[in-house]
């Protein structure tokens, strides 16, 4: 799956895009952060308010329950500040 | 509708007079501008990254929902992202109606859901040259504004 | 603060650039622009008789109001007089503080204001060219908008 | 005392201006609007309806019960329009 990461979500990871398999069990956005949570200590640091990172499913907001079964890009990111 | 993310400036003036157009069914437009601040001077750049495509479309979605809730003749909403100086324009909404009360709601609720919804992030870079610059945090008070319409 | 009683049109973008003015406390600007509308191609031109004197004042005066209500770096609101078309430019505020919200109640306050409280008075002339022009009539829904503020 | 006239007002009495010496029992703005009001048929049409006409003494507006003891110029106008 692509993922796209942005503003200090990005910088702690290290990154801005990049591919990754996932594991059938990761089947949620949140799942999915909190598989992303445990790659190293960067991501760890990008995820440790995993409540407050958004997710967008191929550029759509969506919430943590979300499934990922149609997605093929997850975006995150920190709440907006734009305006 | 129009919607465009961009790292120029945009001219107030020419937007409005473009969603004029002198349409007679237009009674009244209303813009609002949002600049750089300079916090007081503490302030040398604002570095706006914003998630380009997904800006677009929030934006476009954001303009549906005003059309859809206003009785609008048109509306504008127009986002820079890159690095920007105290004074320089950030973002320009315009609404279009027959009537004020719908012109100025419209402008009101979609600065409100931009500051929210819209995929851009902040940067501050500050004046004396020693601190680093740091991110922007989200205001409760945004998301209270937002709430205001639902 | 700025005011004028004018019959020359005015020019949106520039009356906001001067506001503006690249002053970096200023976050917020809006504008309202009112429009001569056609309603529907009855109308053929809009007459606006004013007071004189007493227009320049009263407009002033709630400006100076909105300076006492709100934090605001600057105002602008010129009122046009003589015969106007459809599609022609009536009324223009324009307000900038240091955040949205300010500038929008600002505005919409000057807007509700200057309606009910400045010596202004409409005249429409029919397009079928055989009706008599008519006074246009104050609206109760005015006084409720100016009352929102008191 | 300098009168003045504004849109259907001054269309029904026929002046935009004049002036006028009032008499010793027309103290305030209302009572004024009442003696007007008797001059003619024009002015009769034009303050029929006494309490919807405006009145500016001195280019303030004010109620009708303001005195006009210190007032050099009255006006007289329907509701405005402006805006």
């Amino acid at each position: 799956m692509k993922l796209l990461y942005f503003a200090w979500v990005r910088e702690r990871v290290g990154t801005a895009e990049e591919s990754r398999d996932l594991p059938g069990s990761v089947q949620t956005a949140g799942e999915l952060k909190t598989w992303l949570a445990g790659i190293d200590e960067g991501y760890a640091y990008a995820f440790e308010d995993q409540a407050i990172i958004r997710v967008a499913l191929d550029k759509k907001l969506v919430e943590d329950d979300a499934s990922l079964a149609d997605a093929s890009e997850a975006a995150f990111f920190p709440p907006m500040t734009g305006g | 509708m129009r919607i465009a993310v961009q790292l120029e400036p945009f001219d107030v003036g020419a937007e409005i007079d473009a969603l004029h157009a002198r349409n007679p069914a237009i009674g009244a437009v209303v813009s609002f501008t949002g600049y750089c601040r300079d916090e007081g001077g503490a302030l040398a750049a604002l570095e706006l990254e914003h998630f380009p495509g997904m800006a677009e479309q929030a934006l476009a979605e954001i303009a549906e929902e005003a059309n859809d809730r206003w009785p609008l003749q048109g509306a504008t909403v127009i986002h820079r992202h890159g690095k920007l100086a105290p004074g320089d324009p950030i973002v320009l909404v315009v609404t279009a109606s027959a009537h004020r009360r719908a012109a100025f709601d419209a402008a009101d609720f979609l600065m409100d859901y931009l500051k929210t919804r819209a995929p851009f992030w902040k940067k501050e870079h500050p004046s004396d040259g020693t601190s680093e610059a740091r991110w922007v945090n989200a205001k409760a008070a945004d998301d209270e504004d937002a709430g205001r319409w639902s």
